[in-house]
């Protein structure tokens, strides 16, 4: 009776913790490295005094929040003002229970996997419209309308961008599908060559869907201030700092294990020692997408709103449909997939 | 040499092309164009007339009869298009066509101002067509075709001015009577069709004999002699056609009509249609002496007693409409007595001198400016001396003064009516006898009224010479200019009128009645054959002439000559004396016997009755008051209430949906337990 | 143990509270099309539990069928309705009673 | 020892009361966003409970399908429409008995017609995609794309002319705003926008003064 009880309650437990402990600490030290690589980048020195190198300023700005009191509006709803940044965080946090680290370091090998992705990244943006919504403010209210709108309109073009990949793989387990990706000649097996117009529509389409620059008008400061979270503070506007971060590692997560092999090494298996697969390629591959997302916003200029959805309905969903007729075809005429 | 296809076919299309080239070109032809194209069809269909003729008639050549197109087939029936050219059909040819040609040629001055110029072109054109295909055709079903035909075509031209009142009143006259007529024509085609099987005349005449004996029970237990029967209900049809007495009604207002019309349709060739179907029926006619008897009394009738009407009317077409009745009765007489070809040559001889007559009292209208009243003309004369000189012709050729073609024709009949023993024959006799005498008082009348004695119109010079065509005068008696002498497109007509009026008696008398030249297109049985006797009494034309001065007719022409010569030329105050002393015969004749009053009143007001009946009782009340507006308020009264229901509020239906639902699953619950 | 009642009384106790929820929510649309969503959510649920007792893949597909044909009705019917709000500046049903007999 | 049976049942006491609870929120509840919000938990545990029935693809497209798209949207409408919740209330309390009758009633009759006592007890047995050799995905998918294929596209067409009937009962033009008509700048024709007038460099002198008494003179 015991046993079972450990091994059906208290061991899954465990496991989540060891999977969203990692993730939160990862995007502490993500947004030290974000102001750190905006600030080379700016040729600045970026945080540099708290702890070593600053890498302690993360630490400082949490307990800075945690701290901080957190501010109810005038006549905001209560319930829905303290409800909408879980709902925001708890999605991108749910969502890791099926990322797989590599063969067998993975907490839910789910058969519909990829499904389960969508559906939570679908629930996403509930937080952002409760938000907007409950902080009884204009404001808040147009950036969440626009993040919301934004959110869906480019989960369509994603949502397209995953058909094809689970054309050629044949599965919606996210373990299948990397092994979809495993073959002889290492990097050119993966699916990123076949689908490299996909592969694009859906980096970019991940970057729109966190809201992140340059698609972030939804808390374009110059425009509406900080969009929907503009009247929170404390530990409340820590969690959708915490969801956001949480989301732009999941993306780059996922970007890696659909299109570039996960953590399939980029050698051929016969180089040897580094032919290996190996959970230390995911990361870096992950760690790559990552930097991305910060390049970006350190390089371009915003989109006006108008743009963004016209690249989201008029670009990328075209695209990704015709693509998903191609992969068929290839997978068709066997020119690729499993 | 036998007749080829393609000529006949050239004949009866001719006019056809002319007229769908004047009717739906007219525009872009113009007036000239129009007039020509028909008249290029006519002379076209003319000449061929006269060389079918010659080839039938004098050059040998066997008669035509074949099918050229089957419309369609039902069962045994076969219902085709084909031509039957015999000796009788050709000359029927020659007369529409010749008359038909000279009318094509008059109307060019007769209608010069009129906006429909083309459009009566196209008629007149149409209508040529219609009676060759009538007279030419081998069967029933192209008769009736063409019968209808040129009954449209009457009821078009009758109607040609159709804003005037009186003329749409008249057409429309026209053809309620004529679809009494035809009418029992149809019923007579059908009856052919029930006891022969079959349409073709060929056919048909040949089995006619099988007819006698044969009996129809048209009410329980009655016996009716079949060929009878047939033969009445023919004559029916041709009694609406040609004006029979009682169906004659319609002729004398049909002159509503242009002139032109007149002559050729309600004259020369249309009306005389019935005249010659019954000639062309012959072998059934001659099965049945009741049927002959039957005609021989309502013709005889016809010829006196409308012509009768002819002595009071004043408007000078009107005259020449009751003198055709009575000549119309004439040759039904004719047909009455068995003397077919009598009935045909009278026929041709008055289509010519008829239409002379019509065209020359359209020449002498022309000249009074569309003035018709012979009460306002007189002393014309001098004025006009070719309209005078051959309308003298056509009306001694109506008297039947020996050696004028009338003569021939009427004198025949007259005497072939006093040989006969038939049934009505002696009532017959005496009619056209008296008639000879009543034709002889109009026809004067009339000639003295218009062209002899003092002027009754004064002319008073207008400065404009705009009312030119102002059909509508604005004073009887008064004319804008002096009348004058038509123009050569008039009078050319009647000059080519006038010869055969005068002389085509003379010459084809022989022939035709008593040289047997009809050959098998007439059938007249042995008993029946008067002329066969009088032909054995006939020497040569001129001796017919001469002897014609000392008959009875030729009396009686003489003695109303000199009545009509002493009242109008020499005391024409006698003329109101006369009236005066004659006043209830004067009356009755002006009312023509009242039988359009008692048509009237017995059909139009009955139907208007009945029809007023139906109105209020079936149609107000039943099919409006029940059907229509009951209907309606059953439906206005059921939706009132139901559509209260319909609330408009999305819940109220939601409710009766939720209740239906309830009332669902509780009946399936009952039911389960 | 799950058996086929428990899905069936579970569709059923939806069913009504959505018809419920037509009655005393009978001025707003949009609760009222929500209380639709939830009819069509109990059929669902019918058709879930039948297919997957019957071993018929049917009632999943059907399934399949209403959640598209409900997802594009609830689409148009939200257009209808802002369209309505934007030319009578109301919702209440009480007051759209244009098709009234 | 924990009976995988029990357990089961369990969540689906747990995950009912939890529809039920939200449906009853849905129907009940004053704020129209907290109805939505209800709403989203109902589709949310009876996807949980369609996962207890193994239907995995269903579940987890309720949850991308009402809960990821159709909610939102009604979330939208509720939020930008200024509509007035206090009016939309009246009647409430009034309506109440007769909505509690009507479903009682209802409720009443199909528990009796599907038989609560006797409770159908046939348990869930065989999974039968897992007996198929298949997950529930693909044995669903195999169904949707052979048997179903028309079906299939006659909901592929649906949703398209849902698409465009939405897009075309919402769309209006906005004749205030402005906007740049680039096709129209450039194909504008210079000569539609300036006149070139030719003239001399030089102004001539006038005659007018010479003609003007002669004009006068006329009568």
């Amino acid at each position: 009776m015991g046993e079972q009880i450990l091994n059906q309650l208290i061991w899954p437990v465990i496991y989540i913790l060891c999977i969203t402990i990692p993730v939160i600490l990862a995007v502490a030290m993500f947004v030290y490295w974000e102001r750190k690589v905006i600030g080379w980048m700016h040729v600045r020195m970026g945080p540099n005094k708290i702890g070593p190198l600053g890498l302690l300023q993360a630490f400082a700005d949490v307990v800075k929040l945690l701290i901080k009191e957190v501010i109810l509006p005038t006549n905001a709803n209560k319930f829905l003002y303290y409800l909408a940044p879980m709902l925001a965080l708890v999605p991108a946090l749910a969502a890791w229970a099926v990322i797989p680290f590599n063969d067998k370091l993975v907490l839910s090998n789910a058969n519909a996997g990829l499904l389960y992705l969508l559906a939570m990244t679908s629930l996403g943006v509930y937080g952002i419209i409760l938000a907007g919504w409950a902080s009884n403010s204009r404001y808040a209210l147009l950036g969440a309308m626009r993040s919301a709108a934004q959110v869906i309109s480019y989960e369509l073009a994603m949502g397209l961008c995953l058909v094809c990949v689970l054309v050629l793989a044949g599965s919606l387990n996210l373990t299948d599908i990397v092994h979809a990706q495993a073959g002889s000649k290492g990097i050119l097996d993966w699916f990123w060559l076949p689908l490299l117009p996909v592969f694009v529509v859906y980096f970019i389409s991940g970057v729109a869907e966190t809201n992140r620059a340059p698609f972030d008008v939804a808390e374009g400061e110059s425009e509406i201030v900080a969009g929907f979270h503009v009247e929170y503070s404390g530990s409340a506007f820590a969690i959708f700092f915490l969801a956001e971060y949480a989301n732009m590692i999941l993306v780059s997560f996922l970007a890696s294990i659909l299109f570039l092999g996960g953590w399939l090494s980029p050698f051929p298996v016969t180089w040897g020692f580094i032919g290996h697969a190996s959970f230390f390629w995911l990361f870096i591959k992950a760690f790559m997408f990552a930097f991305m997302f910060l390049w970006f916003r350190a390089t371009f200029p915003r989109y006006r709103y108008d743009q963004i959805m016209r690249l989201g309905w008029k670009v990328f969903i075209p695209i990704a449909i015709v693509w998903v007729l191609v992969a068929g075809c290839m997978k068709f005429y066997g020119i690729a997939g499993a | 040499m036998p007749l080829s296809t393609s000529i006949l076919l050239t004949i009866a299309l001719a006019p056809l092309v002319g007229c769908l080239l004047a009717g739906f070109l007219g525009k872009q032809i113009g007036r000239a164009g129009a007039h020509c194209v028909t008249i290029l069809g006519l002379l076209i269909s003319c000449g061929l007339s006269f060389y079918v003729l010659y080839q039938i008639g004098f050059a040998g050549a066997p008669a035509y009869n074949h099918n050229l197109y089957t419309w369609f087939e039902i069962g045994h029936l076969n219902a085709s298009v084909g031509f039957m050219i015999d000796r009788l059909t050709a000359m029927m040819m020659v007369v529409v066509t010749f008359v038909s040609l000279l009318v094509h040629i008059y109307t060019i001055g007769y209608m010069a101002d009129d906006d429909g110029y083309q459009r009566f072109f196209s008629y007149i054109s149409l209508f040529t067509f219609s009676m060759l295909m009538l007279v030419m055709s081998n069967n029933f079903l192209q008769l009736f075709f063409g019968w209808e035909a040129v009954g449209l075509v009457s009821y078009l031209l009758i109607g040609f001015w159709y804003k005037k009142p009186t003329a749409i009143f008249a057409n429309l006259k026209a053809f309620l009577v004529n679809r009494v007529g035809d009418f029992g024509f149809l019923l007579g085609i059908a009856a052919v069709l029930y006891f022969m099987g079959t349409l073709d005349y060929a056919t048909a005449f040949a089995a006619a004999p099988t007819l006698v004996g044969k009996t129809l029970a048209i009410t329980q237990g009655t016996h009716w002699d079949a060929a009878t029967v047939i033969c009445i209900l023919l004559f029916i049809g041709a009694m609406g056609k040609s004006a029979q007495v009682p169906l004659h009604v319609w002729l004398p207002d049909s002159m509503e009509g242009p002139t032109p019309i007149s002559a050729l349709i309600h004259a020369a060739t249309m009306v005389t249609a019935g005249i010659f179907m019954v000639a062309r029926m012959s072998p059934f006619f001659e099965l049945s002496t009741t049927a002959l008897s039957f005609v021989l009394v309502i013709g005889a009738t016809g010829a006196l007693f409308t012509g009768m009407i002819g002595i009071v009317q004043n408007d000078i077409k009107r005259v020449i409409a009751y003198s055709t009745l009575s000549q119309l009765g004439y040759m039904t007489v004719a047909l009455g007595v068995s003397v077919y070809a009598g009935a045909v040559f009278h026929l041709m001889t008055h289509a010519f001198f008829k239409a002379l007559l019509f065209l020359g009292a359209g020449s002498v209208i022309i000249a009074m400016h569309h003035e018709q009243d012979m009460r306002y003309m007189g002393g014309l004369r001098k004025y006009m001396p070719i309209t005078w000189i051959t309308m003298w012709v056509g009306s001694l050729a109506l008297c039947a003064v020996p050696f004028f073609s009338g003569f021939y024709s009427k004198d025949a009949i007259i005497e072939a009516v006093g040989e006969s023993h038939r049934w009505g024959a002696s009532y017959a006799y005496f009619c056209v006898v008296a008639g000879a005498f009543v034709t002889a008082l109009y026809t004067f009348r009339q000639m003295y009224l218009t062209f002899h004695g003092k002027e009754r119109f004064t002319v008073v010079e207008h400065h404009g010479h705009g009312h030119h065509d102002d059909h509508g005068h604005h004073e009887p008696g008064v004319l804008a200019h002096a009348p004058k002498e038509s123009p050569w497109v008039v009078t050319l007509p009647l000059i080519l009128l006038a010869i055969p009026s005068a002389l085509v008696g003379f010459f084809t008398v022989k022939p035709l009645l008593f040289g047997h030249w009809f050959g098998s297109a007439i059938h007249v049985n042995p008993a029946n054959d008067i002329l066969g006797e009088m032909g054995e009494h006939f020497h040569g034309a001129l001796a017919m002439a001469l002897d014609g001065f000392i008959s009875l007719p030729f009396g009686l022409v003489v003695l109303a000559f000199a009545i009509t010569t002493y009242i109008y030329l020499f005391n024409p105050a006698m003329a109101d004396k006369v009236k005066s002393l004659l006043k209830p015969l004067w009356t009755v004749l002006d009312r023509k016997y009242w039988v359009d009053n008692v048509y009237y009143a017995l059909f139009a007001t009955g139907s208007q009755k009945l029809g007023r009946l139906f109105w209020k009782a079936g149609d107000t009340a039943v099919v409006d008051g029940v059907m229509v507006n009951g209907s309606a308020a059953t439906v206005r009264r059921i939706a009132a209430g139901t559509r209260r229901l319909q609330s408009g509020y999305l819940y109220h239906y939601a409710f009766a949906m939720i209740v239906g639902l309830i009332l669902l699953l509780g009946g399936y619950w009952l039911i389960g337990q | 143990m799950i058996t086929l009642s428990h899905f069936i009384v579970l569709g059923a106790i939806l069913f009504c509270i959505a018809v419920a929820g037509l009655f005393i929510n009978r001025k707003n649309v949009i609760v009222l099309l929500m209380a639709i969503e939830l009819m069509l959510l109990a059929v669902n649920i019918n058709f879930v539990a039948f297919s997957r007792f019957n071993h018929d893949v049917a009632g999943q597909v059907f399934v399949f069928f209403i959640l598209t044909v409900a997802a594009a009705e609830s689409a148009i019917g939200l257009a209808i309705l802002v369209l309505l709000f934007r030319n009578r500046s109301t919702v209440n049903v009480a007051e759209i009673d244009s098709m009234k007999g | 020892m924990i009976n995988l049976q029990v357990f089961e049942l369990v969540c689906f006491y747990a995950f009912a009361v939890i529809t039920v609870g939200a449906a009853l929120a849905v129907i009940t509840l004053r704020n129209t966003v907290h109805a939505v919000l209800a709403l989203v938990l109902t589709f949310f545990s009876t996807a949980c409970i369609w996962m207890l029935a193994e239907a995995e693809f269903l579940a987890i497209a309720l949850i991308v399908v009402y809960v990821g798209a159709v909610m939102v949207l009604f979330l939208f409408v509720v939020m930008m429409l200024d509509i007035d919740q206090e009016k939309l209330r009246e009647g409430f309390v009034k309506f109440l008995p007769v909505g509690l009758i009507v479903a009682v009633v209802m409720l009443v009759e199909m528990l009796a017609l599907i038989g609560v006592r006797a409770m159908h007890a046939q348990a869930m047995g065989v999974n039968p995609a897992t007996a198929a050799g298949q997950s529930n995905t693909a044995w669903l998918g195999t169904a949707l794309y052979t048997n179903y294929l028309l079906p299939f596209e006659i909901a592929a067409l649906i949703l398209t002319v849902g698409v465009v009937v939405a897009v075309a009962l919402t769309l209006r033009q906005r004749h205030s705003a402005k906007y740049q008509m680039a096709s129209e700048q450039v194909s504008v024709n210079p000569r539609d926008r300036i006149r070139i007038v030719k003239m001399d460099a030089v102004r001539p002198v006038e005659p007018v003064v010479a003609a003007a008494p002669e004009q006068e003179s006329k009568p």
